[in-house]
């Protein structure tokens, strides 16, 4: 026997769904194992990860949370990567992003918040696109690969927040190397009373909004759209290649930086050398679980938040390792992507033959 | 190779036929071929016509493995074949040349046929250089051996593939649309090498092609395909072409009517596209001291054998490829800088002379029909969709498209494709278009169709220059002809004085 | 959810008090694994529940939602753990759950009123050990290689290097940091460069020292844990961090309930117990002289007794430090 | 001074030993046309898998043997999803390292960690014939001297090679010559993932025979970057290695130095990665990529 992938004319629409819902039992039933291995029992530590988050309200504010930079990082890649740009960098321009609104924090003391706040978030945005700039002009101009470029400035971004860190930003009280807290000023707004849900929330889901807007409403959007699917043909029709890919690049790097400002304006008040739970690779495989759509981006943004939340509640309450929360992500990351690509397909299968079939 | 001599061996030895039979296949919704039968016999040259999209290259595909049937069965000298891969089909003796061809491009000749045959470990370059120099003189197939492929013309990258397809012992060979990339005299020696393959080797061909003129001078036997069904399938001498494209399209009107020149039609116009001295520099190939101009209402014909700069000139023409030296003046004005914006602000349009990459396939007809024009149809804060859609469903009845607006583009047929992109070149009304290969590939009625599209739009005083290497077609459609050589503009020479053999001489380099 | 309120009642009645742990990073980094393996030895002994998570590190908001859902879901009579690079988030949920112990590996002080502070000062084992080093080095070149130069790493390096300055003037200290709290293999390259530019003795702050001294044939000295097993013929001997007494202290107080925020640093220090010198193995490559190993043992009395004070000096060292 | 340079030498040496090799591995893999980006997974997983059986088994072959069949397994899950399913390259790749890396951590945990300990084995040690530079682990011989020529002869000079290539420039081509397009695209992953799983046990098995958390610390990713900077031939490659371990080599030894104490160290730490940058901004221009790079490719 064996198995030929058939292109399907036409993908019913429930198909989607349905696999990928047998992707996620299926990262269930390997998570399962993995649990079962570990000591732990399978069924509750499901239940933990990936349903009681959301039967709190602390659990589920707390998702929200964890959610925030996912949702920045999601969409900078998803708009990149819907231009063809392959921006795997968003994890250094968060960073710089952070670098960039830590460094207004403690300089903006004597500022009134209305100032403040938009201050940190621009500096945000204006690190990160600053950050993203180098591998888009080697990109546009040279015709340099950005996948490396992109990824291999994201430890250089790391070692300059730890050279910050350990020398001028130095913590003033404990030495230790995490900055002093930012400005009062610089604090971004609670959006829910009591959590600590901030500001950067609504902001992200602006921005997936406007995202979504530009790319799937807007002349803009198009050409970006062009540029992605077809560069040439879209050099034929007289779009400006080169400039829409440094344009996108950018917007994709200040969304990231923006992501950063947020997590230090809005949570962290602080910079931390671990300021980044790999948020800027963990956004690379939120939008590409979207299938690069600004508003799946949101909603994977959001389960990799209850995810997160729910594999520390279970890891402590049945004693497994706390790992397992990422391999269930990795496996899922996985499963899913498979399901998305197996819909497009049917698979038919041939018995080796020695005569032709009717 | 030694399966060189086996070939001939097997044809002497009696006549092996295959039988392709009762053969249906199906993509989605789009049934490509119906219960289709076929025989095809050693030492026969068998034509195969049809309409875009009336299922050739598929029935094609499916005899070397490249396609698997829903279902029916091939036969060779009545024993069914499992082809299921091109692997299956090459050991069964069969051969092809594929419609785009099928050749890694920086390799060299000699490493691109050892793959067929290359084993895990050791490959002997050096025997295979042997046999390639052995195997062309005995098929009559020139081909320098250790040139890399990409930097060969199109006509000897197809010699490679023949040759390749030879070397590999078959006794069938399918050659798809190979006349459609080549110039008027390398169809004549293609034509020439089928004919020595026939005769000499005994080889069975299978020869796709929309041109009745070379199926009248070479096939033997012509089937006719129609929405994937066959139609017809007789002995070749006593058919006429006119009796073809009947069976091609049914009872339709198919009569092409001859371009009306209005007498000298612009020369009292000064001209709107004027090239001087252009030139572009490149290790291989490249243009220099190309000059030439184009009035109002004229057809300028670029004629040449392919690989002589025709490419790099439509690609400055569309900006993709910067000049270096020289200008380019559009009504009067030079272009600073020859960048596909500048060029399309002064007024120039462009059709690529490849479909698929001038369009973005996974975008709807009606987005790739304003990709040129985005900003005029863009709201405050959207796109306006009902105007793209207006605009895009007159385009459709205007030129005649079988599509829906919000079809993807890569669902079209080859014609409609075409007919897409005229739309969206016209409708910009540019004062110049530029117009490489419209009717590369495509059938009869097509062809006709677009053909007197350029017309109508020179009718309109519309600059046309219209690359092309099918010679017919800028001899029916050019007011004046330019021949191109190595890089540069041989001569210009006016209809009146335009015919094969004069211009032909000037693609071969010999100068006048 | 979980089996929140269950522990509560269920210490109270048999007296079993219950820990959880909130580790920063993970327990394979030996800082968190000293805390671990003496809280795992008590729950083992019956006298604790025990619970951690580990791996929370220092992403926005995380501690401080490990921390939440820990007092609320588990409702701990002790939550331990490093609130390094967390301090903000622990010191701020601690107070929104005074009727917890909070008791924090940290670089800050205690907070009122229940958030009381440890760390490793294992500076003055590290001074026996640089007096070792001192008196056994031939090049007077002797090699660190540390994680990231943070305050907690800086004192022991000092008081390594101080140490071996103490008995032997003309020692000079290459000091290197990695960056990092695992690459033993960045750690060990950088132990070799530092061999081959003259340094006989490494100092082991992090792993993959000792495998490079090993490796050359030459001494070293471990940090945290006692880590002679890891190479019986080159390790002299290892500054040795235990929490036992801290966490029994703890215990105690709790049980007692006389438990108030304070700056455990004694517990953590020789004269307590807190703090050791691993013992000297004389067995090592050519063995180490009986004086020499006199004088570490007087060193270390000397600390206990209270008679001699190592200085901490939280400075950065870098480069090539002399005298 | 010519101790120190000799030292550097060494130094180099070893660091570009599990760099060359995984990059390597990448390279053969770039060339079928597929882009790897699980490189630092399948370290990681080799790293693991090695100490890990070598530590239960004793035998440090059998951790090598387990090192490879783990590289070859994670390489199998990498091809199916790429070339059976054509899944994203980037995304199989990123979620491989993902999956190995999540995968080890856990394991580590359950097996060696959890009541503290660590897994140790006594690693292979440098065989010495005289001389810094000589003294080196049987490994990093293997690499420079048969990998590498290895590798040439396989890409350049043998029919597999051949069809690799042929494969990774035009599949298209490649079918319609009898080659099987996803045979050599498995076999091509396969073998790229066996030398990466070569450079991940290397780490543990060889250099310093103990297993931590972030073992591989970012080197798979210098390997991926070394392709591109060689810009797919053996020789660039080899020189942009050389160029990252003797950066890498000479910062360790600038750190010593009395006048670079001040210099921040993370900048030196930095410098590797900037230098491939910079390399790759001056060489870079118009990179020949393989003609088929990160496309799937599939017969209708
Ligand atoms: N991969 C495919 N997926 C979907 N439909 C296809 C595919 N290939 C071919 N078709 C459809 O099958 C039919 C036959 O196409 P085929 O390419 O065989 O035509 P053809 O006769 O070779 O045309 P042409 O003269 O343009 O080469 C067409 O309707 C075409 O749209
Ligand atoms: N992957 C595909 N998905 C859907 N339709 C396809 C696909 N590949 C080919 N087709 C359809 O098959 C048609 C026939 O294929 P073919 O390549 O022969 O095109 P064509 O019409 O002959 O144009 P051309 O001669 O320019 O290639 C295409 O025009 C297109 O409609
Ligand atoms: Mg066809
Ligand atoms: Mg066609």
């Amino acid at each position: 026997m064996k198995a030929r992938f058939v292109l399907r004319a036409s993908t019913p629409w429930w198909r989607g769904p349905l696999l990928v819902g047998a992707a996620a039992l299926l990262t269930i039933l390997i998570s399962a194992i993995m649990i079962r291995w570990a000591g732990g029992a399978p069924i509750p530590a499901v239940r933990y990860m990936f349903i009681s988050p959301l039967q709190s309200r602390f659990g589920f504010t707390e998702s929200l949370l964890s959610a925030t930079p996912l949702v920045f990082t999601g969409a900078a890649v998803a708009i990149a990567f819907r231009a063809g740009y392959w921006n795997i960098g968003a994890e250094g321009q968060l960073l710089a992003g952070t670098i960039g609104a830590t460094w207004v924090g403690l300089h903006a003391e004597s500022l009134p918040r209305i100032v403040g706040v938009p201050l940190i978030l621009l500096a945000g945005m204006l690190f990160g696109a600053l950050w993203a700039l180098t591998p888009a002009l080697l990109r546009t101009r040279l015709g340099i690969d950005e996948v490396v470029t992109t990824l291999l400035l994201n430890p250089v971004a790391l070692l300059i927040i730890t050279g910050l860190l350990n020398g001028p930003w130095r913590n003033s009280e404990s030495g230790f190397p995490d900055s002093d807290v930012i400005a009062d000023s610089t604090k971004l707004w609670i959006v829910w009373p009591n959590t600590r849900v901030h500001f950067g929330l609504a902001l992200g889901v602006v921005v997936i909004g406007l995202c979504w807007w530009f790319v799937g409403k807007m002349s803009g959007g198009l050409k970006l759209r062009a540029v992605g699917l077809a560069p040439n043909a879209a050099r034929i029709a007289g779009l400006p290649v080169e400039r829409t890919l440094l344009i996108t690049a950018l917007a994709s790097g200040g969304i990231a930086g923006l992501g950063g400002a947020s997590e230090i304006a809005g949570v962290a008040h602080q910079l931390t050398t671990g300021i980044s739970n790999n948020f800027g690779y963990t956004g690379v495989i939120v939008a590409t679980l979207a299938a690069l759509s600004f508003v799946g981006a949101l909603l994977v943004a959001l389960m990799f938040g209850v995810i997160t939340v729910g594999s520390f509640s279970a890891s402590r309450a049945l004693e497994i390792p706390s790992q397992i929360g990422q391999l269930v992500q990795a496996v899922l990351l996985i499963t899913v992507v498979c399901a998305l690509v197996i819909q497009k397909y049917r698979v038919v299968w041939t018995i080796k033959r020695s005569e032709g079939r009717k | 190779m030694n399966s060189v001599e086996g070939v001939v061996i097997a044809s002497r030895g009696g006549a092996p036929s295959i039988y392709l039979r009762n053969i249906t296949k199906a993509y989605g919704e789009t049934i490509a071929l119906s219960d289709v039968s076929l025989d095809l016999r050693a030492g026969e040259v068998h034509a195969l016509l049809g309409e875009n999209g009336a299922g050739k290259t598929t029935l094609m595909k499916i005899l070397y493995g490249l396609s698997q049937p829903d279902s029916g069965q091939i036969e060779a000298d009545g024993v069914a074949l499992k082809i299921e891969s091109p692997r299956d089909a090459r050991a069964a003796g069969i051969g092809m040349v594929t419609q785009h061809f099928s050749l890694v491009k920086n390799m060299t000749v000699i490493e691109n046929i050892a793959l067929a045959s290359a084993k895990t470990f050791a490959i002997d370059l050096a025997r295979v250089r042997a046999e390639i120099v052995s195997a062309s003189t005995r098929f009559g197939l020139d081909v320098p051996p250790d040139a890399i492929v990409s930097s060969l013309p199109i006509s000897l990258q197809q010699r490679v593939e023949i040759l390749k397809a030879l070397m590999s012992g078959c006794s069938y060979l399918i050659l798809d649309e190979p006349t459609a990339v080549l110039g008027p005299n390398d169809i004549d020696s293609l034509l020439e090498v089928i004919r020595r393959l026939r005769s000499d080797a005994g080889i069975g061909i299978v020869l796709i092609s929309h041109k009745m003129a070379e199926i009248e001078k070479v096939a033997d036997r012509v089937s006719v395909l129609r929405r994937g069904q066959v139609v017809s399938s007789s002995l070749a001498n006593g058919i006429t072409s006119k009796e073809l494209v009947t069976l091609m399209v049914g009872e339709q009107q198919s009569g092409a009517e001859q371009r009306q020149r209005s007498a000298s039609p612009s020369q009292s116009q000064s001209p709107i596209l004027v090239l001087e001295s252009v030139g572009v520099t490149r290790e291989a190939g490249g243009l220099s001291d190309v000059s030439f101009a184009v009035r109002p209402g004229e057809i300028l014909g670029i004629a040449g054998v392919s690989g002589n700069g025709q490419t790099e000139l439509v690609n400055v023409l569309s900006g993709t490829t910067q000049i270096d030296s020289g200008t380019i003046v559009v009504e009067g004005r030079q272009l600073g800088s020859n960048t596909p914006q500048s060029l399309m602000r002064a007024g120039v349009g462009i059709l690529g002379e490849d479909r698929h990459a001038s369009a973005v396939h996974a975008l709807q007809v009606v987005e790739n029909l304003i990709l040129d024009c985005v900003e005029k149809f863009a709201g405050k804060l959207q796109l306006r969709r009902k105007e793209m859609l207006s605009h895009c469903e007159s385009a459709i009845t205007q030129f005649e498209i079988k599509a829906n607006p919000k079809q993807a583009f890569g669902t079209l047929s080859g014609g409609n494709m075409q007919k897409v992109l005229l739309a969206r070149l016209f409708s910009r009304n540019p004062k110049v278009a530029i117009i490489s290969q419209p009717t590369r590939g495509l059938d009869v009625m097509a062809t006709n169709y677009v053909r007197s599209l350029i017309a109508q739009a020179s009718k309109q005083s519309t600059a046309v220059v219209l690359v092309s290497e099918d010679l017919d077609e800028i001899l029916e459609l050019a007011d004046r002809v330019a021949v191109m050589y190595r890089g540069s503009v041989v001569g210009i020479v006016d209809h009146s004085e335009a015919s094969r053999e004069s211009i032909g001489e000037l693609m071969a380099g010999i100068a006048k | 959810g979980g089996n929140s309120g269950s522990s509560d009642e269920s210490s109270e009645s048999d007296g079993v008090l219950s820990v959880v742990a909130a580790y920063s990073s993970v327990i394979e980094e030996p800082w968190d694994g000293v805390i671990h393996e003496a809280l795992q030895e008590m729950a083992d002994a019956g006298e604790i529940t025990y619970k951690y998570i580990d791996g929370i590190g220092y992403a926005s908001g995380a501690f401080e939602r490990a921390a939440r859902q820990i007092a609320e879901e588990d409702k701990p009579d002790i939550i331990m753990g490093d609130s390094f690079g967390n301090e903000e988030s622990a010191r701020k949920v601690a107070l929104d759950y005074p009727d917890i112990a909070w008791v924090m590996g940290s670089g800050g002080g205690p907070a009122e009123p229940n958030f009381s502070v440890f760390d490793n000062w294992i500076h003055e084992p590290a001074y026996v050990s640089g007096i070792l080093a001192g008196s056994l080095t031939k090049t007077n070149i002797i090699g660190i290689v540390g994680g990231i130069p943070v305050p907690e790493v800086n004192r022991i390096v000092n008081a390594f290097i101080a140490g071996a300055q103490s008995v032997n003037p003309k020692v000079e200290a290459k000091v290197a940091f990695i960056n990092s709290w695992f690459d033993p293999a960045a750690a060990k390259e950088a132990a070799l460069s530092q061999i081959s530019a003259g340094a006989d003795i490494m100092f082991a702050e992090r792993a993959g020292v000792i495998e490079a001294a090993a490796e050359k044939g030459l001494l070293s000295f471990g940090n945290q844990m006692d880590q002679k097993s890891i190479a019986p013929q080159s390790v002299v001997t290892s500054n040795v961090w235990n929490m036992r007494p801290t966490v029994k202290y703890i215990l105690n107080q709790v049980k007692a309930g006389s438990y108030t925020s304070q700056d455990l640093k004694d517990f953590s220090m020789v004269a307590k117990g807190g703090a050791l010198l691993a013992e000297i193995n004389t067995g090592v490559t050519g063995g180490i002289p009986a004086e020499v190993v006199a004088k570490a043992e007087a060193a270390m009395a000397a600390i206990k007794a209270g008679t001699l004070r190592v200085d901490i000096n939280e400075a950065v060292p870098a480069g090539s430090v002399k005298k | 001074m010519i101790d120190v340079t000799e030292e550097i030498i060494s130094s180099s040496l070893r660091i570009a030993t599990p760099l060359a090799l995984a990059a390597l591995g990448e390279l053969v893999t770039e060339k079928s046309g597929v882009l790897n980006l699980g490189v630092e997974g399948i370290m990681y997983g080799s790293a693991f898998v090695g100490i890990a059986t070598a530590a239960q088994t004793g035998s440090l072959t059998a951790g090598l043997v387990a090192a490879l069949v783990s590289g070859a397994l994670a390489g199998l899950i990498f091809a199916f999803a790429t070339v059976t399913l054509g899944v994203n390259q980037h995304v199989a790749g990123l979620g491989l390292t993902l999956l190995m890396i999540s995968l080890c951590n856990t394991a580590n945990r359950i097996i060696f960690t959890a009541d503290g300990g660590q897994v140790r084995v006594d690693p292979w040690q440098p065989l010495n014939f005289g001389g810094p530079i000589f003294s080196q682990y049987w490994l990093t011989y293997a690499t420079f001297l048969i990998a590498v020529p290895f590798v040439w002869w396989l890409l350049w000079k043998s029919g597999l090679g051949l069809k690799i290539r042929a494969v990774g420039e035009n599949p298209e081509a490649a079918d319609v010559a009898g080659i099987g397009v996803a045979k050599t695209r498995y076999t091509a992953i396969i073998i790229g993932s066996l030398f990466m799983a070569l450079g991940g046990a290397f780490i543990t098995l060889a250099f310093v025979g103990t297993f931590t958390v972030n073992i591989i610390n970012g080197r798979g990713w210098v390997a991926l970057a070394l392709v591109i900077f060689g810009r797919w031939t053996i020789g660039r490659l080899l020189i942009g290695a050389a160029l990252f371990s003797l950066v890498n080599a000479g910062q360790l030894q600038l750190r010593l130095l009395p006048s670079f104490a001040d210099v921040p160290f993370e900048i030196l730490l930095a410098l590797p990665f900037l230098a491939v940058i910079v390399g790759l901004a001056i060489s870079g221009r118009n990179v020949p990529y393989p003609g088929a790079y990160l496309k799937p490719y599939k017969r209708l």
